[in-house]
């Protein structure tokens, strides 16, 4: 059977691409919420590479891997979101350069 | 999966254990003080059980690899837990209700801590660190007034995620370079991947690298941690000093010592550049640092700079001098801290005002033993002799010379020179005269200064036992 | 066994001391004095026990066995770290210079200590144990546990009863000697893994390491690390300048301890360790040696002649003196190591004393300034007389300790090298200088009126012993120094033994 | 006797040491017999021994304990005892017990009597140690110690700061020249093995022969001792200042006693200078030239003892022309004849000063004869004995020296005028000091006259000066023996009218004012060198430019502590760092990403340098 096989090289130039952005919008976001998608991002371009790997080397385990990541990034959001609201409450913003307060 | 594995397992049942007793406990009855005992009775029954899987030690599946090494840092991670208990008990008396919920945050860290430390595959470590990272978000954004501690959660937050991104990508590409999840895999076939694909397998690590290097607060991922060591309570702070580090660099040596790391020299030299990075920026961030915590924070930045020489050595010399080193170095490492944490919390709290270094003014004559825990505790992360924080050093300095690193010797030696300085403001501080505040610690906390102390002294002045005991793990 | 308690007790003392504060506020001094002689008491009588003591048999240096006493535990067996102390003839005289100034420096914080008695006393006693563990260990990794270890509770000396500026004083002392000494541990490691790469054995023991072979370069290194410790402490040129501060600020026991004793650790170093552990590396280096040397002589004393503080004037004194031990040492022949030997305790009773009379002035006038005082023999004339003894004795009158030890120095010298000699000895005039124009400033010239009504009280009984102790030493010293002679001397031929001899290898260098 | 001759020494010593320590609780009369007594005693002694020594030409030497020993370097405390010896030992213990008598009265009113005896027995043991060492090092203790008391006692009244100034240049300028000396020391032991004179001087005669390099070094620098001991010059400027000092201090040290030491040192060490002629020739110049020098300087002082302390030094010169010229029996002899009127004249300016209520300024006094009488004859007699007039003991001693010049080869002759020019000064300068100080009309009154304990010392020391000449010093044992040659009668008819020519010039400016110098000393080539002369020849003034004030300005300059710039600079960058960094920890969230961005590819690229193969 040869359906369409992609060499992983080109998935990992993908996910190295979705890494980057991700990794972009963490830096020039001010939104938490925004920042949070980045991070998403971020980590679901890892996922799929695991995906690519997994193909490539014909083995389950990146699957496996990625529905552990899909797991990760669910606790992190929910965690990250409960955070968001008392950062709304607290900061009256969430704008993440406001938050400051403590340098040097 | 046979009766002994789960006997090997004892320490992370109980943990899971005390975590499902807490939750029903919780929705029975909402009661902090049981809450407390009830963790207290499961960390000592996870000390013990560490020492009793000591006799299973084997590799549980390909997730988990169970030997002393392992379980000498679970039980050391149970006494951090231990002592940041002790200290939380007061702690968050403002907050008053609702307390509970903190109890099973710090039993899941804990449990993801020991997960991380016996990790000998990927997808533990992965669990392990999140396990702890997460619950450790919560732990730190837990206080409910206050801007600090939210912020610096959401800093860690969001921080940490990306970091564990890094990693999770960089082990995919090692992955994709060598189709091994596990340690063990990776260092087979490390070397003819490398061949194959070097840029693959490199680009992997070094992520792995930073990722790792985030949690150690590596510079130059090390930004965060004075913030977060602000913001987070007192005894949190402790705990992400001690345990989260601590089982993360185990988890770290594992990988780059099961994963055969250190034979790529390129790897090697981007360690060498942050460790030299983190000894010198760590110390002189301390210098005229004035709140205690981020004094504190700067110099662990520093410590894990001197640690990492021990891993760069590895190239050189056989593990056995070097696990034995990181043994000893983590260990005192933590001891100390601890004492300072202790020390910190008990006079300062969560008071930001407290932790300023004038705070500590005259504490000598009114609080003899806290000054003198905290006293030590500087001369040890300084290095003096006669403190565990000597012999570390030593440790170090031996395994630095017997393979030659003099570059990173120089840094040392330049960074520890800088310290001084710092660690010395903090005694001579104390050590001058003012009148009394006239508070005191409860008796509970006068002890664990008291024990700290001596396991200070003790590891630092009579430490042939305890290298031998580290010799054979 | 007996070196072990010597310390043992210090330590105890030192905790009885803090205790009995609880008695009465004036117990502590009176423990600390007690416990002090109780020590050297203690000493005399085991010595007296001892056979050859009257004639030191000569010790192989490299034999611990024809040692006075030797002393081996283990300690931490796994790298080779022992509890070794060992006793011979210069370890002898530096341990009684200790306690001897030990008790002096007591007597000095008498009246001069008005708060936390008891934990003053302490420290004191402590440093003290400190002190005496350096002179006795001979074990690398125990020599540098005392060699850090002591400098704690000078620094809480300096830090807590210290004058106007103590907190900058104890800090750059206190850097200077634990950078220093980060260098030294860096040294005695390297050392070590040098001989356990060619042995295969971890042995700390200084027996087992001397000789160690390595080559020409390592070794150069290894011993510098060593010399810049030891320099750091002695202090010399250009590692001083921890020195006037410290000094200038210490209270007064605390001066007296550093000056005395302290500075004496870093010449003993280069003595036992520096040069005889890399005897090559150590006399190719002694010429930069000599010169650091010749120049803290002249540098110490043109310093001390621009002084207006008091202290600070006697610290940079001691620059210049303690040059002369290290030019005694590099130098490394037998008559410039004792005239070296002869000036560390020479050089301990002159500037103890005037760090005593420093103190007695601040106490009485709160001032250390010499210009605030002039003329003060009018109303102290036994300060005064006390003064001028002590400092004819530090400007070199033929008769006292420095004498003999400077003209020793300066006769071994001349046969290493001439124009270095000539340098130093210019000291001598300068050193003459600065001496009389501490006397003109301070106790002779126009009585200050200032000072007229002050009620200055005058030397009292106690003083007045005390410094009788030392005048009476420096006298002996002066006119019949023959014992400390004969006690030093078979250590130093031991070590000129395992060394070659620099004379003729200078003699080589010299065109 | 020659078993206890320590006692001389110690005698004094334990005197002194008692006054220090118990001083303040004896009584004035006490303190003055404890203080005479013990230097009586210790003339006492000396005449005993002196009189043993004249019946049993006999050498004593005697080792108490040996100082130390290291790796054959082994000086003793040990006493060597022949006619020098007992010549200068006479000196020292006979004048210094005239002195200590006149002192009881000179000082009596002072407060702190004790401690002035203290010092001044004190002096006089160390002076005996000095003397009777054997070995170089001992003596060089006496001679440290000696100028320890001077500075003790030059600087005795401390309230005045010019005292202690005086005090403190007088001990650092002689220690410049104790510095060459024992840097001299230093060579003769590295070179001969050994410090004890006899045996030092004959391993030089084998080891060395005559003019070689060595033995003239380190006769130089035994010379340079010497002449800052002795006044000479270059290191002379100090003698004036320390007049500062009560007058019998002058008196004792510095005319009859401490100041001659220099002379002391190289008779002692004659058997090495015979080693090196050029030392010798050197030590001859320096001494005539001093001579004139001062010569010259003392005829222009106003001050009366500075103008004693510049003859001081003048006549010192004609010792050290003798000693050059290998007339050392003549040196020495000198030395003691000098000792006696030297004194003599100190004690009487003494007597004057005291009864004049401390005027120091000649034109100030006048007219004195008849109402200070024992004074002025001493006056007399001294300043006759001073300019040599015939059958004075002065006499006797400066006619050997000139006349065992004039016979040196090729430069004899003209030491010879040089020296007589001198004594036409001397006796100029001296009888200058008499007219004007004991003619003529008065300006000030006594308010006493002398009492015995002035008076007696100062009748004994007029004897001595008077018959002084005759003695037969017993140092022929000691020198080689000059050649008995005579030089032609001319010679020596011009060395003893050349004085009586310097009293007549002096009779006639300054008493009968017959002739008039006025004119000379107004015109502006007199005031230039009137001017040039009083300042000493303006060497003062030259040191000071340029030694001491480059001295003082290097102490300021270095004070600051240029070394620890160094380290302040290590601080400043370590700081520069921390506030970096600081400011680099902003708190902002996005920036603290940017870093760890910047990390990782730091990293990457860093581990993916590929160039790098597996180990």
């Amino acid at each position: 059977m040869d359906g369409l096989n992609i060499p992983l090289n080109h998935i990992l130039l993908v996910s190295s691409l979705l890494f980057s952005i991700g990794m972009l919008g963490l830096m020039i976001r001010r939104n938490i919420i925004f920042i949070l998608m980045s991070l998403e991002v971020m980590l679901n371009a890892a996922a799929l590479a695991f995906v690519a790997a997994g193909a490539h080397w014909g083995q389950p385990d990146g699957q496996i891997v990625f529905m552990l990541i899909l797991t990760v990034a669910a606790a992190e959001v929910a965690v990250g979101l409960g955070l968001v609201l008392q950062v709304q409450k607290r900061f009256k913003t969430l704008d993440m350069d406001h938050a400051n307060r403590m340098q040097g | 999966m046979n009766a002994t594995m789960f006997s090997a397992l004892a320490p992370i049942l109980i943990l899971s254990l005390t975590a499902i007793v807490l939750m029903i406990q919780a929705s029975i009855k909402r009661d902090e003080s049981v809450a407390w005992i009830i963790t207290a009775v499961g960390f000592v029954l996870t000390l013990w059980g560490a020492i009793y899987a000591r006799d299973y030690a084997q590799s549980v599946t390909i997730l988990l690899q169970v030997d002393h090494w392992s379980l000498f840092f679970t039980s050391l991670i149970m006494i951090a837990s231990l002592v940041t208990l002790v200290l939380s008990r007061d702690t968050f008396s403002p907050e008053g209700e609702r307390k509970e919920e903190y109890y099973l945050l710090l039993v899941l860290s804990v449990l993801g801590a020991v997960v991380l430390i016996q990790s000998s595959h990927m997808v533990s470590l992965l669990l392990g660190m999140e396990l702890m990272g997460v619950a450790l978000y919560a732990m730190i954004a837990f206080p409910e007034r206050g801007q600090l501690p939210l912020e610096g959660a959401i800093k860690y937050l969001v921080l940490s995620a990306c970091a564990s991104a890094m990693l999770l990508y960089g082990f995919a590409l090692i992955y994709a370079a060598t189709s091994e999840l596990s340690y063990a895999g990776i260092g087979a076939k490390g070397a003819q991947a490398y061949g194959e694909n070097p840029m693959l397998i490199m680009a992997g690590s070094a992520m792995v690298l930073a990722g790792i290097g985030f949690k150690l607060s590596v510079a130059p991922f090390h930004m965060w941690t004075p913030d977060v060591y602000e913001g987070a309570p007192t005894p949190v702070t402790g705990f992400l000093a001690t345990v989260s580090k601590g089982a993360v660099f185990v988890a770290l040596s594992r990988f780059y010592i099961d994963g055969a790391l250190y034979q790529y020299n390129s790897l090697n030299t981007a360690l060498v550049f942050l460790a030299i990075a983190s000894m010198l920026v760590g110390n002189w961030l301390a210098l005229r640092q004035e709140n205690i915590k981020r004094l504190l924070a700067y110099s662990s930045i520093a410590h894990f700079g001197y640690l990492l020489v021990v891993l760069i050595a590895l190239t050189y010399l056989d593990t056995g001098l070097v696990s034995q080193s990181i043994t000893f170095y983590l260990a005192a490492y933590m001891v100390t801290t601890l004492a300072a944490f202790t020390v910190v919390s008990t006079v300062a709290g969560e008071d930001t005002a407290k932790q300023d270094i004038s705070a500590f003014e005259g504490l000598f004559w009114h609080r003899p033993l806290e000054a003198s825990a905290l006293t030590v505790a500087m001369l040890s992360l300084a290095g003096i002799p006669l403190t565990a924080g000597f012999m570390a050093k030593f440790f170090v300095i031996t395994v630095g010379i017997q393979s030659g690193l003099w570059g990173l010797l120089a840094a040392l030696v330049i960074g520890s020179a800088v310290a001084i300085y710092y660690y010395l403001r903090v005694i001579f501080a104390m050590s001058k005269s003012t009148e009394s505040t006239g508070e005191s610690a409860s008796h509970l906390e006068k002890l664990l200064a008291l024990v700290l102390i001596a396991a200070i002294l003790v590891l630092g002045s009579w430490p042939q036992p305890f290298i031998a005991y580290a010799g054979l793990l | 066994m007996v070196m072990i308690n010597l310390i043992v007790i210090l330590l105890v003392g030192g905790l009885l001391a803090i205790l009995s504060e609880r008695i009465s506020d004036t117990m502590p001094r009176k423990v600390a004095m007690a416990v002090v002689l109780v020590d050297v008491l203690y000493l005399l009588i085991c010595l007296s026990g001892m056979p050859d003591i009257i004639h030191l048999q000569a010790p192989v240096a490299n034999d611990p066995s024809s040692w006075l006493m030797h002393f081996k535990a283990d300690w931490i067996p796994a790298f080779g770290i022992s509890i070794e102390l060992a006793l011979d003839g210069i370890s002898l005289l530096m341990v009684l210079l200790t306690l001897v100034l030990g008790a002096i420096a007591i007597s000095a914080s008498w009246t001069d200590i008005v708060a936390r008695k008891g934990f003053f006393e302490a420290n004191l006693l402590w440093s003290l144990a400190g002190v005496l563990g350096v002179f006795m260990s001979l074990d690398l990794m125990l020599f540098f546990l005392f060699w850090e270890v002591m400098l704690i509770p000078m620094y809480f000396m300096i830090a807590i009863w210290g004058h106007e500026n103590r907190g900058y004083a104890a800090m750059k002392f206190f850097i200077f000697t634990q950078a220093s000494g980060l260098l030294m541990l860096m040294s005695i490691l390297a050392l070590v893994a040098v001989n356990h790469g060619a042995t295969g054995v971890w042995t700390f023991s200084y027996f087992d390491l001397l000789n160690t072979q390595m080559a020409e370069q390592t070794a150069h290194w290894i011993m510098l690390g060593f010399f810049i410790a030891f320099v750091v402490k002695l202090p010399g040129f250009p590692f001083h300048t921890w020195l006037p501060d410290a000094h200038t600020q210490a209270p007064t026991a605390g001066s007296v301890i550093l000056a005395g004793i302290l500075l004496k650790t870093g010449a003993y170093g280069l003595i036992r360790f520096a040069v005889p552990l890399f005897p090559e590396a150590a006399l190719n280096f002694s010429y930069p040696a000599m010169w650091l040397g010749a120049a803290g002589v002249v540098y110490g004393a043109v310093l001390a002649f621009g002084q207006t503080d008091f202290k600070r004037l006697i610290a940079y004194s001691s620059v210049s003196h303690m040059g002369f031990v290290l030019l005694g040492i590099y130098a490394w022949n037998e008559l410039a190591l004792q005239g070296a030997v002869m000036q560390m305790v020479a050089h301990g009773f002159s500037t103890a004393a005037l760090f005593m009379i420093a103190g007695s002035l601040q106490e009485r006038l709160h001032t250390r300034d010499m210009r605030e005082m002039s003329g003060l023999w009018q109303q102290m004339p036994r300060m005064g007389a006390v003064a001028m003894f002590f400092i004819v004795a530090s400007l070199g009158l033929p008769g006292l300790g420095n004498f003999v030890a400077e003209f020793l120095v300066l006769l071994g010298l001349f046969q290493v090298n001439v124009l270095i000699t000539v340098i130093a000895a210019s000291g001598l005039i300068t050193g003459a200088a600065y001496s009389l124009l501490l006397m003109q400033r301070s106790f002779h010239g126009k009585v200050n009126k200032k000072w007229a009504d002050y009620g200055l009280s005058d030397f009292g009984p106690r003083e007045m012993s005390t410094m009788a102790v030392m005048m009476i030493a420096l006298i002996l010293l002066g006119v019949y120094p023959q014992p400390v002679l004969d006690v030093a001397q078979p250590v130093l031929q031991s070590l000129l033994d395992l060394t070659t001899i620099p004379t003729l290898a200078v003699a080589e260098a010299t065109p | 006797m020659s078993e206890t001759i320590w006692l001389i020494p110690l005698i004094p010593l334990l005197s002194s040491v008692t006054l220090m320590l118990f001083g303040s609780r004896l009584k004035v009369s006490q303190i003055g017999i404890l203080g005479v007594a013990s230097v009586g005693i210790a003339a006492l002694l000396t005449l005993l021994l002196a009189v043993e020594f004249m019946q049993n030409q006999q050498v004593i030497q005697l080792s108490l304990w040996t100082w130390m020993e290291v790796a054959g370097f082994a000086p003793g405390i040990s006493f060597y005892f022949d006619g020098l010896t007992l010549v200068m030992m006479s000196v020292i213990t006979g004048v210094g017990f005239l002195i200590h008598l006149f002192s009881t009265e000179f000082m009596e009113k002072d407060p702190s009597y004790a401690r002035y005896f203290a010092y001044l027995n004190m002096f006089v043991a160390a002076m005996l140690v000095l003397v009777m060492a054997d070995n170089l090092l001992l003596l060089y203790l006496g001679w440290e110690g000696v100028g320890v008391c001077s500075y003790l006692l030059v600087g005795f009244w401390y309230q005045h700061n010019a005292n202690g100034h005086a005090a403190r240049k007088a001990f650092i300028v002689t220690r410049i020249g104790d510095t060459a000396m024992a840097l001299g020391l230093l060579l003769l032991f590295t070179q001969l093995g050994t410090l004890d004179i006899q045996t030092m001087v004959g391993e030089a005669n084998r080891t060395w022969q005559v003019g070689a390099t060595i033995p003239t070094i380190a006769c130089l620098l035994l010379v340079c001792g010497a002449v800052g001991k002795s006044a000479q010059l270059p290191l002379h400027t100090w003698l004036p200042d320390a007049m500062a000092g009560p007058t019998p201090v002058s008196a004792l040290i510095h005319a009859a006693t401490m100041v001659t030491a220099g002379v002391y040192l190289i008779a002692r060490t004659h058997g090495l200078f015979l080693l090196a002629p050029t030392a010798m020739t050197a030590v001859a110049i320096i001494g005539i030239t001093t001579s004139l020098m001062a010569a010259f300087t003392a005829l222009m002082q106003t001050d009366i003892k500075r103008i004693l302390a510049y003859s001081t030094i003048s006549q010192i010169g004609y010792m050290f022309l003798a000693l050059g010229v290998g007339a050392w029996s003549a040196g020495i002899f000198h030395l003691m004849t000098h000792a006696f009127f030297k004194a003599l004249l100190f004690l009487g300016s003494g007597a004057i000063i005291h009864c004049l209520h401390h005027e120091h300024n000649i034109f100030k006094m006048g007219g004195l004869r008849t109402r200070m009488p024992v004074t002025f004859w001493s006056f007399m007699i001294g300043s006759a004995a001073l300019a040599a007039l015939p059958m004075t003991s002065g006499f006797f001693s400066k006619d050997q020296i000139l006349l065992q010049a004039y016979q040196l080869p090729d430069i004899g002759p003209g030491l010879w005028m040089a020296g007589l020019l001198g004594a036409l000064l001397t006796a100029i300068y001296s009888f200058r000091l008499v007219f004007v100080v004991f003619f003529g009309k008065a300006n000030t009154e006594p308010d006493k006259d002398t009492g015995w304990r002035m008076a007696v010392p100062l009748s004994v020391l007029c004897l001595l000066a008077m018959i002084g000449g005759w003695f037969m010093i017993p140092v022929s044992e000691v020198f080689p023996a000059s050649d008995g040659s005579h030089p032609a009668h001319w010679v020596e008819y011009v060395s003893i009218s050349v004085p009586i020519v310097g009293v007549l010039i002096a009779y006639l400016i300054f008493y009968s004012g017959r002739l008039n110098i006025d004119g000379l000393v107004s015109s502006t080539l007199g005031r230039r060198l009137g001017q040039f002369w009083l300042s000493g020849w303006g060497i003062d003034w030259f040191y000071d430019r340029l030694f001491v004030k480059p001295y003082y300005g290097l102490a300021n300059v270095l004070k600051s502590e240029p070394i620890d710039a160094i380290y302040g600079l290590i601080v400043a960058i370590n700081q520069t760092f921390n506030h970096w960094l600081s400011v680099a920890q902003s708190g902002r969230m996005r920036w603290y990403l940017a870093s760890m961005v910047a990390g990782l590819i730091l990293v990457i690229t860093v581990a993916a340098n590929l160039s790098v193969g597996v180990l």
